[in-house]
Order: C-alpha cells, then structure tokens, then sequence
C-alpha cells in the first residue's frame, strides 16, 4: 500500500438555506499518506470541521450533505459507501478525536468500558481478550493505572487524562486514519505538549496517517509535515510546514502567521505614575458553610498582592483553575472576597456592602471573555454604553453624545450604537465591551481573557485597541490570560499564579528572560512552536 | 399558527357570544327537555305568541339550549383560562424575581412553595371550591395557588443564570440599582419562557374547570361553562351524546389549540436559537 | 353446593352513618329496615299491622295499650328480645322523632310487664299511638337491645344488632365502597305472606351487598353488564337506556312515590310576609318542576293534595285555584305586600340529580310572577348547613329552597315535619301560626278516621292560605332489576326480604 | 449518602408544616358546617351547637390547630366526622386500590411513553415524531373523564373485555385484581404518558446533539444503540425528574378515574370527605398525599445517583 490513506478530491459541501455562505466548503483537494501529520488551518467558520466530519461521514442528517467530489480512503470512496459500510470503517480504518475531552465522552459510562465498546461493535474478542487489549492500549497512551482507570467515569479523571481515553479509544483498532479536531484547543499548555507529544508518537510507532486540525500556529510548528490553508471553505495554500510557516505564499497565509504573536516581549517604558490598584493578603475560598449541605471547599486565591499603577499593564497568567478569575471578580467586587484589602482609588472596597459600593463602581470597570454573552441581546449597543454613565448622573443626551466618540475611539461608526449585538462579529462585540467600560471612565480596567475567544487576526486588533487606550487614559490595566503569547506582548509586568497563589511576580521582559519559578519554567517550556520564528511579512 | 387561529376563534366566539346564541344560555324550557340536535322547539314569550326555534346541538336536562350554552361558555371558559395563567405567571413573577435576587428571601420563600408544590392541586382546588361558595373566582383562585409555585420555580431559575450572565455583571459594574437590573436585564429573559408556561397555564386551568365541574364542585351551572355543560350532561352520556359532545369538543379544541400556541411559541422563543441570531 | 347467592344492589346514596334513630336519612332509614325490625308495620292497604307484636289489646277508655311479643323473637347474637328492649327503644326514638315527641307528648308511662308484655298508658287518648309504632318512614321505631337503646339520643350508637332479617357485617363495611349483609338465621318470619312492611320477612338470599356506585351512568352500565343486580333508584333520564334492555325490569316499589317542597323562610323578607307567600303559591305551577327534573309522564303525578294523592287523607281543599302560575295574581299579592323587590335568596343544590332542575324552574316562575330572585348555587351538603342558618339572606342566610319528600313521611299534618309551625322550635324555615298548631294538636287526639279526615283539611285550607311551604307534585322512582331477581315488594321503603335471585 | 437522605428526610419536616398550616386555614376559613350536615334534615339549632362542641369546633382556631398538630404528631390522625371509624383506618382502608391504581399506570406510562418519546426523538420533524407529538397534545386536552367514558364504552361496554366499574381487592386472586384495573390505570396513564413522553423527546433530542453521541457514532455504533445506551441513559435525569413531578397530575386524575371507574381509593374518599365537610379526613389525605409527592420525589432524586455516575450526595 503506496497510494495515500486519504485523498479528497474537490469536496463541496452545502450550506443549509440562509447560511453564512453556499457552500461550507467548496472544492477542496488534498491528501494524507501513511505515517504523515497533515495539518489543516484556517480560522473560525473556515470549514476545518466540516471536511472532517464529511470523512467520517458524520455530517449533521439533514443540515449539511455533500454535494460533489469524492472522499477517498485507501481508494474507496466515503461519499457514495453506505451507512454499513461507514459504520464498519469507522473505529476500524478511520477514528476522530474532538476539541472537547469534556463533553466527547459519555458521561455516564466508565471510560473502559468506552474504549471496549469499540472492540464490542468490530471484533468477535471475548470478554477477557478485549479488557487485556484495552488495557494494553491505555497503558500505550501513558494513562497511570489502567487497571483503576477502567472504571473511572470521564467526570473523575482530568482533561488531559480525558483525551488520552479519547486517543486510546481512536487507535485501539489501529485505524490507518486519524482525523483530530482541535484536540488539545481547550487544554493546559503544559498538557497540551503532552498530548501533542502522544500523538507524533503513536503516529510515528504506528505509521498512522493523522489529519490534525487547528488554528495554532504554535501547535502547527511543534507537529505538522504539511500544512492545509483553509479559507471561508476553500483551501488557499497547501504545502510543506516548513515552507508555509516561513514563506506564506497567499496573501492570507501571511496574514494569519503576521497575526501570530511572538513570545519575544517587546522593549516597554515603565510606567512611574501613581498606584492605581493594591490589593493586600487577598484570600477567596469558595464553598464552605451550608445550612442543610456541606459544600466542598476550594482555596481559590490565597494571600494575593498585586499593584498596578496608572498605564500599566499587569499581566495575570496561568493554568486554567489557578485562581485568576477569581482575582479578577474580588477586585471588581463581583464576589466578596473571604479576606484582605482591595484598595482602588484609595478606598478599600473588599468588605463593602452592595449600597456602600455603588458609588465606586466607576473606577474599576471589567471585560470579559465570551463577547457573545457581554451584551444584552435584547438592548441597542447604544443603551448598553450608556447604562454606565446615566446612573451616574449624566444627562442621557450626554452620554450618548459621549458614546459617539468612544465608537470611533474603538473603530466603529457611530450608527453602531443603533443596533443590536448580534448584528456584530465577535471582535466588534469586544470594542464595543472596551467602548461601555471606558464610557465610565475608569482608572483600573479588567480584561479577563478578552481576546481568549477571538481568532488570532482579530485578537491582534483588540490588543492593539487595548494598547492604545490604556496609553490614551493612562489606565491601570489587569490583563488575565492563559496564553504567554499575548502576555508577553501587552504586558509590563507578570505575575505567575498557580493554585491561587501568586508564584512569581516581575518585569514581562525579564521573567521571559530568566524565569526562575518551577512552574513558570514548566509554562514556558510548554509552549508551542517556541522555537519557532513565524515569518514577518510587512 | 393554527393553535393561534383556533386560539382567536374560540376568543372571538366568545366575545360575540350575544350575538350568535339562538337564545338566553340559562333560560330553561322544561318542555322541550333532552331534545336531540337540530330538533325545533316552540315556545311561549313573554308577550303571549309563539316561537320556534332550531335547536343546533340539542337541549340539555332543563331545556336550556345546548348551542347558545356552548357559544357562552367559551366566554367563561376562556375567561379562567386567561385570568388563571395572567394572575399566575404575574404573581409567581414577582415572587420568583424576589427568590432569585435575594438570597436571604430565597429559602424561605422556597420552602413555602415546596409546601404548596407538594399539595396536589386537584385536591387543593377540590377543598377550595367546595368549601367556599363555588363561583368563577374561587375556582379561578383554587387554581391560581397551586400553579404559582410552578412559575415561581420557573423564574427563579431563569433568574439564577441569567445573574451569572457577563452583561448582567457588566450592568453591576456599571452601578445600575437593583431594581432596574431587574426590569431591564432580567425581566426579559422571562418573557418568552413565561409567555410559553403562561399558555400551558391556560389549557391546564380550562381543564381543571371542566374537572372540577365533573366532581360536582365547579362553577355553578346558571353560568355557563364547557365544564359544566358537560358535567350536567354526563349522566345522560349514551342516551344524549350531545350534551357532552359539543362542548367537549370546543373544550378539546381549545385546550389542544392553546397548548399548541404554547409549543409553537416555545419553538420560536428558543433561547438557543436567540443566541445564535 | 356452589357460591353464595349474593344480592347485589346500588343504592341511591353511601352508607355512612349507621344510627337510623340519629338521623333521617332514607340510607339509614333502609339500613335499619335491613337489620331491625318494627313492633307494628304498614301493609300495602296502608293499614298498620302487628310485626314485632304477637297481640295488643286496647282498653276501653283508649288509655291502656298492653302489647304482647312474638315468641322466639332473637337478637343478632342469639339471645331473646324482650320487653324492656323494646320501651328502651321506643323512648330512645321517640326522643328525636317528631311524631314520636307528639304521641310521647300522651303517655303517661311505659312499663314492661314480663319478658314478652308491655304496657303503655296514656294521659288522653290519641289515635296516633299504633300509627307511630308503625310509621314506616324517618324516623322509624326500630327496636334494639335495651344496652345499645339506652345510648343517649343525640350520641350516635356504636353496636349494630338487631332482631331483623339481616345481619350487618360490620367488618366488611367499607363507607364509600359498600355494606354487607347476610341472613340471619334465627330470623322467624311471621306466618302471613309478606306485604309491604308488614308480614313474613322471608329472606331468601344469602347475602345483600349494597355497592357503591357514585357515577349514575356507571351504574347502568353496570347492571347492563350484570355486574349487579338492582339499581335502587336509577335516574329518570337512563331509564330509556336501561328500557333498551328489554329484559332488564323497571319496577316502582314505592307506589305513593315523593312529593317536591319549596321551603319558605318564614324569619326574614320577603317570605316573613304572608302575601308574599301567597303571591309564590300562585306564581307556581307543579308540571313546570315535574317535567323538568322527571320529564317522562309515567312517573310523575300533579297532585295538589299536601297529604299526597292516593293517601286516605287525600284534599283538594283550599288549594283550587293555587299553583296555577296565574302571574297576575302573584304581582297583585306582591303589590297589596308592598313588595319592593327585595331579592328571594333560592339554595340550588347542583349535586343531586332529583334536585338539581328545581331552582331554575322556580327562578323563572318566581320571576314571572314579579319576583326579585337571587339563586345561589352549592352542592347539597351546602344547603344544608346554609339552611339552618338565620342570618338575613345578604349574611349568609336564605329566603327559600327546594326539597323532596318520601310520600309516606307526609301522610298526615303531624307527622309531616314542614308543618310543624311552632316558631324557633319548628324545622329550619321556622313558620309560626298558633292555627296550623291548634289544629295539628286536635289531630293528634282524634281517634277516628273521620275526625282525621277533617282536620287535615282544615290544616290544608290554613296552609293554602298562610303558607308554610309550598308542595310542587308527587313522582316516582322506579328501581330496576336483572332478569333473575324477582319477589321485590312494593313498600315505602326498598326492602330485600322476599327477593330471590335465579342462578343465571 | 445516608446522611443526605437523612438530612432529605428532615427537610421535609417544614415543607408538611407548610402544608398543615396552610391546609388547616383554608378549611376552618371557609364556610360549610360540618355540624349542620352532621345533624341532618330536622336538627334544631341548638342539636347543632351541641355537635360543634361535640367535635371541637367551637374553639378559637389556633387551639384547633394546636391540638390537632399535637396529635399528629403522636400519630393521631383524630377520627372522621362522619364515619364512625378513625381516619386511620379510612385511610389504610383505601390505601391498596389507590396505590395499585397508581403502580400499574406509572407502569403502563413508562413502558410506552419512554419508546414513544426516543423514537420521537429519533425521528423528528418527519410524520413519526409529528403523530407521537400529536397524541401527546391531545393527551393533554382531553379532560380524564372523557377519556375514561370513551373506553369504558369501546373496551367494557362493545367489547366486554373488561368490568365496566369496580375494583377486586389482590387478595381475590391476581387476575381479577388485574382486570378491574387495567382499564382505569390506561385511563389515568394517557395524561401520564403525554407528559413523558414528550419530556423524553425533549431530552433525547437534547442529547442527540452533544459530543459524545457523535462520539458513539465515530467508533461505528449502531443507531440503535447510540439511542438506547448512549442517549437514553443521560437523558434519563430530566425523565426521572417529569416521572416525579408527575405524581402530582397523577394525584389529580386518581380523584377523577376512581370517580368514573367507581374504585373505592382514596380519591373517592377526598371528594366524599370533602362533600361532607369532613376535615379530619380531608386534612389527613391532603397531608398524606403530600408526603407521598415529597418522598416520591425524593426517591427520584436519589435515583439520579443510578443514572448518573457523577451526581453524589
Ligand atoms: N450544522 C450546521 N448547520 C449549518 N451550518 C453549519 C453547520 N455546521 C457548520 N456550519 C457552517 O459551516 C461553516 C464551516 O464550519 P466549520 O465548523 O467547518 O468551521 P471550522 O473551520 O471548524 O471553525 P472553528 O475553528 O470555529 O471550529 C461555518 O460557516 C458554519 O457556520
Ligand atoms: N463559584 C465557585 N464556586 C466554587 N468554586 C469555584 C467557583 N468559581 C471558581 N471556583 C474554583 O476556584 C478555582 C479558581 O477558579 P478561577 O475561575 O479563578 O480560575 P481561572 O484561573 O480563572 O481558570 P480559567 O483559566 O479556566 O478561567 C478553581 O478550582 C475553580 O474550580
Ligand atoms: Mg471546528
Ligand atoms: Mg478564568
């Protein structure tokens, strides 16, 4: 067997009535031989998934169908195979891993027994042959104690652990594809490098071909061969990775690795002007108490001391549940926190009551994460900037006239303020979160992973945006992410948190530079595509 | 859609009603008692002359003609439907907000409803009405208590994650007062769930009229409602059909055609598809 | 040997209360026709003749009654009635029944003799000493061992024996589903055939299972089926439904049939007023009520007689010209009273089907007739409580409602409670007329026939002019049976000795 | 675990005091004598006082209260007005035809509702999902007694395969038992089933579009399977949470089909007891019927620890 395990030829999938577009995807060629990683990129809404999903014959029935092109896998054609013949294949010759180990898994089912049922549908094993194998193979994708893990359901075992269970689930049959849908986008960095590392190695021990979807430029350098470019569903550039990641050749390849943050932090002035936020022994613990239930606790920020003056950028990084958010709301007051001071504008806000508090809502503004769900869908754009303002008194007419301002501050027409959320994308949605908190003008502003949702071309615009009014109004800015990219290139200074504990606290450029702290040397090391210098295409 | 048409109908039916009855709904006529459909009878008025009339569904036990019976009970009828589910959903409303906002208020406002939750309405309805004069605001009262904790529960839930929600947080940090937190970004969010359970309200109180009717505790049958008409007739079921015939099939209709609106308007009031637009 | 021979009847109500001294109701009334049994009875001439008693002798001057018992007479647990049971008895029953409190009203003393006599002295004759020993509706004088008699009368008793035909099972009484009976057998029936209340209780069943079956319809549907025998007292309307089955039979065991009333109030306005009254009797009319809660001709009578038609004291006197729905006349009467429309406060009970169709009738009559009038709807259990009550009609009270009578609870103007016309001590409606009383009173001690006769015309004459209530017609309540059941007798009261049940 | 149930369990302490309280003012608040009804047609008023004395009706209702609680809580539930019997005994009495009447239709329901809403589920938007949708409408519109007329005609009456009315007592032999509740436990489920089967459409739908089912279907599992083991048992929280809720209609409609079907439980009871004014009676049964809603529900919430590996207490 020379030929390649999958070869896609002019693949076009249709797009139910009223979509985005005609087609998801439309004329898409490419291969994948035995034992290659292919890469496939391209932002949100590309059509990366729906080529996937149209390999394993998993399109939604009666939303998406095929309408042209063939789907080759060792030579025989998915489109026109019927469902049995999909079904027989499926596990067998081809598997898929998704972005979510969360939600991939049945929840009710005990993740032996999942990876068995693969073996149940396609193999005449008995009982006992298939747990050995099972085992065997959870032993092959590192999981400890696979006698124990068997009948440990999916909610008791980690992420990563998670999507090692899906990976052992994939290649249990040795499949000569495998198709792997963002699989480690909603991970740890650190276990991110693990489970890239799993799957270059099975691939490699194995021959497999591995048709690997993401929109990291990062993960892209760390693993590929070769790189598929994928826009608005047709592919625009494919080639060697080397070749792609170092000589774009369309103008939106270039575009896309140009977006891609370097994790070199750029030379920053350092900011003198007055402190701006403190916070002092901050203790949050969550949980506790209960009348009728004791409730779990969670320590989620402990003995947390932070300062950020006037036009500085504190940078808050770390795994995910290290405590960051939790940061963040106490010094917003969203929750109250358990002890300690918050001192904003002089006041100590940290143990003051809803009433008491109202007046010195102004100071601190926050932005979130989900741009989608930031904005009242049922209220204009406008009403929703200026809600701020005429609680504090400013005349309504005002605060409008103020709001057209901001629109074009955030580079958005002024008729912006006319409509409704949804009628925006997820970047405009963002200017318009940064255009409501600066209408009160704030002294300190909270961005709690604002760009984390954002494609990377997008994400630059808002960093840029933030950038620019943070100079502008002379803000205090607390900037919490998980990605060492963005930090490295918005922040001043870091601080490192690790189980609600601040564990290294410095200048961005000279933590990146030396840093000294286990974990943050373990964060850095995790990063992907580190060695890695994208192009920079003016 | 037809839920709605038929919805509109039945309403319409009953706002014409004086128009469209052949004659006074309780003005009974013991000579022409148990008529079958579509059978004449004449009758003496008031001024001495005589009359005859078509009776298009029949008449009932006490001559009382069962088509202008019927046309007048969509009147009451609907009438408890809509009382029931407006005073319901306003006042599981309010409680709900006040459940959902305030946590201090909240266990001991649910615990309260637990405790009407767990009384089964049709009894509660049953003790209610039977022990006070029956009338149409007893009855509507009877099942008003009991379908307000159901709305409570509803609202408090909407309420507890629409809280979570960011622009809700943002409307905190934007210093708005709590009560117009409320109106403005909570509020809202119950409509469509409210406007949904608020139609099942309705079909559910119509029925349980007509049962409570059934049991012999409804509205008194000098008003006239499918409930009653059908209760009074039951007795007479395979002798003369018709007295259960009719209004059950307007009862039916109805019920079927509003919980119909309720389902066709849970389907375009999806908050999973508003997310999407 | 095969299965029991089981009766399986519906009856017209649930068996709940077992005290049929206690209380009137028609259900206790034939629960206690079941398992007591009565010193005298009525036959079907209407003549009271000994049941319990084997002979009685009167004494000359009509002021010593001595009464012998039947020989064998057993209670239900086998041992012998006797004398003292019975003035038990008789004094424990005539405490609550009102005919029973006017004869009581004559005795000088009750004593008894020995085991089997017993004695009765009164103060003045009366010829309604035997008639009340013998009065074959509520309250009957039944008789029970002294123990269980000499309960207090207001407390309900808590031992069910007897000494009649049947034994109650009182574990197997299930209120709200049914009662149980079995022979009895030590029963000795007397040696005469049976008649109505009166001769050989001969039972020949072995068991009477009254079931209950609240949904009329189901009922019927049942005894269609065969999953019961007898239907007591189905609706009027199903009977086209059971006629169908042409051999399913309809049988009206109670010849002189039920009277319909309308109860006035005779405390508040606008019925505290004679004339008003008098303006309702003429605004009435009896067809409009019978047709529309009987409809079906056969089995209603227009029978402007208050002691019932077919009844020795049958009159038309005074009522010639009344209950003729002449509105003019009524709106007259109205005028002459000053009536100014003050609303007529009229109970309508919505749960019995015998009931049900009379308010509406006299709504339309009354309105007709010029009056104001203001029906309440409730279920029954509601008109009674709200009939007691003597607040005004616009506090909860009421001007008038409408009731039936069983026919042989009314045959004469003292045992007929409605006319009882003392004031606070009469029954709810509380009329007072001293003439109604005097004349009630004349009627107690009137010893012959004739003399009755009179008397209760003039009460009726007074009565028409001066209502108490209003009585709107007579009708019938035919039961019906399977094929297999036959031996039913006509009596004022269903009664299950002498019915046989054939294997089908 | 335990001391979740425990802690359940004690819960449920306020939630009936809630219920007495309330059920005790709405009765001694609204109008309706029993004494009146008690005392019967020739009562004179003061026969009528004496019997409100006679049964405690004469004291402020606050002391009513208090000693009725009282002794509630030593396990009297007083003796009935009417019956001559305690309310003990009236209601163990019916206990068996209630709860065999309401066993079997939880039964009936959930056998046919369950494949009923998968299938739904499965097929939806095509005339399959429509006419089972369909059916659950109408279950829902179609007053009890409609329903339970048009098959005692259909199925007793031209068919004769079943009694028209009445119950046989288990003790009679299992199969009359069985034939004189069939009818009235598929009367009572129609409603039952409408509310199931629809919540389970819901919920499978729900399912049907979560990862992990696609998941299911990317190792090659069949259709059937996918729906059954792997839609199925996580859809089977919001079930078992409609099934509990449910009770309460089930409750409702008890009262009415043991009217039709003349089944002497206690939903005959409550309408007789309430008839009469009888509040001992009607006391005992509401506050019982809501112990059996409250524990029933707490029954199904512990069963959420069966379907669902991750739920704890
Ligand atoms: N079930 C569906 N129904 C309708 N449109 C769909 C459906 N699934 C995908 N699409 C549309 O198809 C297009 C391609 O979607 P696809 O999921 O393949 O994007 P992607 O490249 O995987 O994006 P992401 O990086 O966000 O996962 C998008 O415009 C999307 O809106
Ligand atoms: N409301 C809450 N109740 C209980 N525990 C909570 C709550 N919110 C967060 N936690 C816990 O507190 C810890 C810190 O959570 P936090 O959200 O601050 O982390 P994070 O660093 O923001 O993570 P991420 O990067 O995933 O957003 C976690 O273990 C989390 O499970
Ligand atoms: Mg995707
Ligand atoms: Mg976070």
């Amino acid at each position: 067997m020379s030929g390649p395990v999958l070869e896609i030829r002019n693949l076009s999938v249709r797009l139910p009535k009223g979509g985005d577009r005609v087609h998801a995807v439309e004329d898409v060629s490419f291969s994948v031989n035995p034992g290659e990683i292919v890469c496939v990129v391209g932002e949100s809404g590309s059509g990366k998934s729906v080529t996937a999903h149209s390999v394993m014959g998993l399109l939604p029935k009666g939303q998406l169908a095929v309408d042209g092109g063939q789907i080759l896998l060792d030579g025989e054609d998915m489109v026109t195979a019927p469902m049995s013949r999909l079904r027989a294949l499926r596990g067998t010759k081809m598997s898929m891993i998704f972005q979510e180990p969360m939600t991939a898994l049945n929840p009710v089912v005990t993740c032996g027994e999942q990876i068995d049922e693969v073996l149940e549908i396609h193999t005449d094993l008995s009982q006992a042959e298939r747990k050995e194998k099972v085992l065997a193979v959870m032993e092959a994708v590192r999981l400890p104690d696979p006698a124990k893990m068997f009948d440990a359901y999916p909610h008791q075992l980690s992420g990563g652990q998670r999507q090692r269970i899906m990976i052992a689930q994939a290649l249990v049959l040795d499949p000569s594809l495998l198709i792997a849908d963002e699989p480690t986008t909603a991970l740890d960095v650190t276990t991110q490098a693990q489970i890239l590392k799993l799957v270059a190695e099975m691939q490699q021990r194995r021959g497999t071909g591995v048709l690997f979807i993401t929109h990291d430029f990062g993960v892209v350098a760390e693993i590929a061969h070769r790189v598929v470019v994928m826009q608005k569903g047709k592919v625009v550039e494919t080639g060697a990775a080397k070749d792609v990641l170092t000589r774009p050749q369309h103008p939106y390849t270039q575009m896309l690795i140009n977006s891609v943050p370097t994790l070199t932090p750029p030379h920053r002035e350092v900011m003198e002007g007055p402190i701006a936020l403190e916070t002092v022994k901050l203790n949050k613990t969550y949980g506790g108490g209960g009348f009728f239930q004791k409730k779990r606790e969670v320590k989620a920020a402990s003995d947390v001391d932070i300062r950020v003056r006037r036009g500085e950028t504190l940078g808050i990084v770390g795994e995910s549940g290290s405590g960051k958010s939790t940061v963040a709301r106490c010094i917003a007051r969203l929750i109250e926190p358990t002890s300690g001071a918050i001192l904003v504008g002089n006041m100590d806000v940290a143990l003051m009551s809803e009433r008491q508090l109202r007046p010195h809502r102004k100071h601190c503004q926050i932005v979130f994460q989900d741009p989608y769900r930031s904005l009242n869908p049922r209220r204009l754009v406008g009403q929703s900037i200026v809600e701020g303002p005429i609680n504090f008194g400013v005349s309504p007419a005002e605060a409008l006239e103020k709001a057209r301002d901001l629109m074009a501050l955030v580079g958005l027409a002024p008729d912006a303020l006319d409509r409704y959320p949804h009628q925006f994308s997820g970047g405009q949605r963002q200017r318009i979160c940064i255009a409501r908190a600066l209408a009160m003008e704030p002294e300190v502003l909270i961005a709690d992973e604002a760009v984390s949702a954002l494609d990377v071309s997008v994400q630059k615009q808002v960093l840029a945006l933030l950038d620019d009014v943070r100079k502008k109004f002379e803000l205090a800015v607390l900037f919490i992410t998980h990605d060492l990219r963005v930090a490295a290139q918005i922040c001043d200074r870091i601080a490192v948190m690790q189980n609600g504990v601040v564990v290294e606290h410095g200048k961005t450029t000279e933590i990146f530079a030396n840093p000294t702290h286990a974990y943050t040397k373990a964060l850095f090391e995790a990063a992907p595509g580190k060695d890695f210098e994208f192009a920079r295409v003016a | 859609m037809v839920g709605a048409i038929i919805v509109l109908v039945m309403v319409f039916i009953g706002l014409i009603a004086p128009l469209i009855a052949t004659s006074d709904p309780s003005g009974i006529n013991p000579a022409a008692r148990n008529r079958v459909p579509m059978a004449e009878s004449s009758f003496r008025t008031d001024d001495g002359t005589r009359k005859t009339m078509v009776h298009y569904m029949g008449t009932d036990t006490l001559g009382r003609d069962v088509y202008s019976r019927v046309v007048y009970g969509a009147r009451v009828s609907i009438f408890i439907g809509v009382a029931v589910s407006v005073l319901s959903v306003s006042i599981g409303l309010f409680i709900g907000l006040m459940a959902g906002y305030f946590r201090w208020l909240d266990s001991v406002i649910m615990r309260i409803m637990d405790g009407l939750m767990a009384i089964p309405a049709i009894l509660l309805a049953i003790a209610l009405v039977s022990l006070s004069r029956a009338g149409v605001l007893t009855v509507i009262v009877a099942i008003v208590v009991p379908e307000v904790p159901r709305v409570v529960r509803l609202v408090r839930s909407v309420v507890l994650s629409v809280r979570e929600e960011p622009y809700v947080e943002a409307a905190v940090m934007s210093g708005t007062p709590t009560y117009l937190l409320l109106i403005r970004h909570v509020l809202p969010n119950t409509v469509a769930p409210l406007l949904v359970q608020g139609t099942f309200i309705c079909a559910s109180a119509i029925l349980v009229e007509a049962i409570l009717s059934f049991l012999g505790i409804g509205i008194p049958p000098q008003i006239p409602t499918w409930g009653n008409i059908m209760a009074e007739g039951r007795q007479l079921f395979r002798v003369f059909p018709h007295n259960i015939l009719f209004p059950g099939i307007f009862l039916a209709l109805t019920v079927l055609a509003v919980n119909m609106l309720g389902d066709g308007l849970r389907d375009t009031l999806d908050p999973k598809m508003e997310k999407r637009g | 040997q095969g299965a029991a021979n089981v009766l399986r009847v519906v009856m017209h109500s649930d068996l709940r209360i077992v005290d049929p001294i206690w209380t009137t109701a028609y259900i206790v009334r034939n629960h206690g026709y079941m398992i007591y049994d009565t010193l005298f009875a009525m036959d079907a001439q209407g003549q009271i003749k000994p049941q319990m008693v084997d002979t009685f002798t009167e004494s000359a001057d009509k002021l010593t009654y001595s009464f012998t018992l039947r020989d064998g007479l057993l209670w239900h647990d086998n041992k012998p009635v006797t004398a003292e049971d019975c003035v038990a008895s008789i004094k424990r029953w005539s405490a609550r029944d009102p005919l029973g409190q006017t004869v009581m009203g004559f005795v000088a003393e009750m004593t008894a003799k020995d085991a089997r006599t017993f004695e009765i002295k009164l103060k003045e004759p009366t010829g309604l000493l035997i008639f009340a020993l013998g009065k074959p509706s509520s309250n009957v004088p039944f008789m029970m061992p002294k123990r269980v008699a000499d309960t207090d009368p207001n407390t309900q008793i808590s031992e069910f024996i007897g000494s009649g035909p049947f034994v109650f099972q009182r574990d197997e009484w299930r209120p709200g589903d049914k009662a149980v009976y079995t022979k009895f057998a030590g029963y000795k029936p007397r040696p005469e055939p049976a008649s109505s209340l009166a001769g050989g209780k001969v039972v020949k069943v072995d068991r009477v299972e009254w079931r209950v079956i609240t949904d009329q319809q189901q009922a019927v549907n049942a005894l269609l089926a065969g999953e019961v025998d007898i239907i007591e007292a189905p609706s009027h309307d199903l009977l086209p439904l059971i006629k169908a089955d042409r051999s399913i039979k309809i049988f009206n065991w109670n010849p002189l049939g039920n009277q319909y009333t309308m109860r006035f109030n005779h405390t508040t306005a606008p019925f505290n007023s004679q004339k008003v009254r008098q303006a309702a009797l003429y605004a009435l009319n009896q067809e409009d009520f019978l047709k529309a809660t009987i409809g079906d001709a056969e089995y209603y009578k227009v029978c402007k007689a208050m002691f019932v038609c077919g009844s020795p004291l049958e009159t038309l006197a005074g009522m010639e010209d009344k209950l003729e729905s002449n509105f003019a006349k009524s709106k007259q009467l109205l005028q002459e009273a000053g009536y100014k429309g003050e609303p007529v406060v009229l109970l309508h009970s919505t749960d019995l089907q015998v009931l049900t169709n009379l308010a509406p009738v006299a709504k339309e009559l009354l309105q007709k007739g010029g009056f104001t009038v203001d029906m309440q709807s409730m279920d029954w259990q509601t008109v009674v409580a709200r009939r007691v009550k003597r607040d005004p009609p616009t506090q909860g009270g009421w001007s008038a409602m409408l009731t039936s009578w069983v026919s042989a609870d009314i045959l004469n103007p003292v045992m007929a409670g409605f006319f009882n016309s003392s004031g606070d001590k009469a029954a709810f409606g509380w009329p007072t007329d001293p003439e109604i009383e005097a004349l009630r009173a004349r009627f107690a001690r009137a010893s012959t026939a004739a003399e009755q006769k009179q008397i209760a015309e003039a009460v009726q004459r007074r009565v028409a002019e001066n209502p108490t209530h209003v009585h709107l017609g007579q009708w019938y309540l035919p039961g019906a049976t399977r094929p297999n059941i036959s031996g039913w007798l006509a009596a004022p009261a269903p009664v299950f000795w002498n019915i046989e049940k054939a294997r089908a | 675990m335990i001391s979740y149930i425990l802690r359940r369990l004690l819960a449920i302490v306020p939630v009936l005091f809630t219920v007495a309280v309330m059920v005790f003012l709405m009765l001694r608040l609204t109008p309706g004598d029993p004494a009146a009804i008690i005392a019967g047609d020739n009562a004179t008023t003061q026969q009528i006082i004496d019997i409100r004395t006679k049964l405690g009706l004469e004291q402020p209702i606050l002391q009513q209260f208090f000693i009725w609680l009282g002794n509630i809580v030593r396990g009297d539930l007083g003796e009935s007005f009417f019956f001559r019997k305690t309310v003990w005994e009236l209601i163990s009495d019916r206990l068996e035809p209630t709860f065999s009447l309401a066993l079997l239709t939880m039964i009936i329901a959930v056998v046919v509702a369950i494949p009923l809403g998968v299938l739904a589920a499965y097929k939806q938007g095509t005339w399959i999902d429509r006419i089972v949708m369909g059916f659950s409408v109408i279950g829902f519109s179609v007053p009890v007694f409609v329903i339970g007329y048009l098959m005692i005609y259909v199925f007793a009456i031209k068919l004769g395969w079943f009694p028209v009315q009445g119950y046989q007592r288990f003790a009679n032999g299992i199969g009359g038992f069985l034939q004189s509740l069939i009818l009235p436990a598929f009367t009572l489920s129609v409603i039952y089933i409408a509310l199931i089967a629809r919540m389970t459409r819901t919920s499978v739908l729900e399912v049907l579009n979560e990862d992990y089912i696609r998941t299911a279907r990317a190792k090659g599992q069949t259709e059937i399977k996918v729906l059954f083991q792997h839609a199925l048992k996580n859809a089977a929280v919001p079930i078992a949470t409609v099934v509990g809720i449910g009770v309460a209609l089930l409750i409702g409609g008890v009262v009415v089909t043991e009217s039709v079907y003349s089944i002497p439980g206690l939903g005959r009871l409550t309408v007789d007891a309430v008839l009469a004014r009888d509040f001992p009676v009607i006391q005992a049964i509401i506050l019982a019927f809501s112990l059996v809603y409250v524990l029933i529900n707490l029954l199904v919430d512990l069963s959420y620890t069966i379907f669902d590996p991750r739920i704890r207490y």
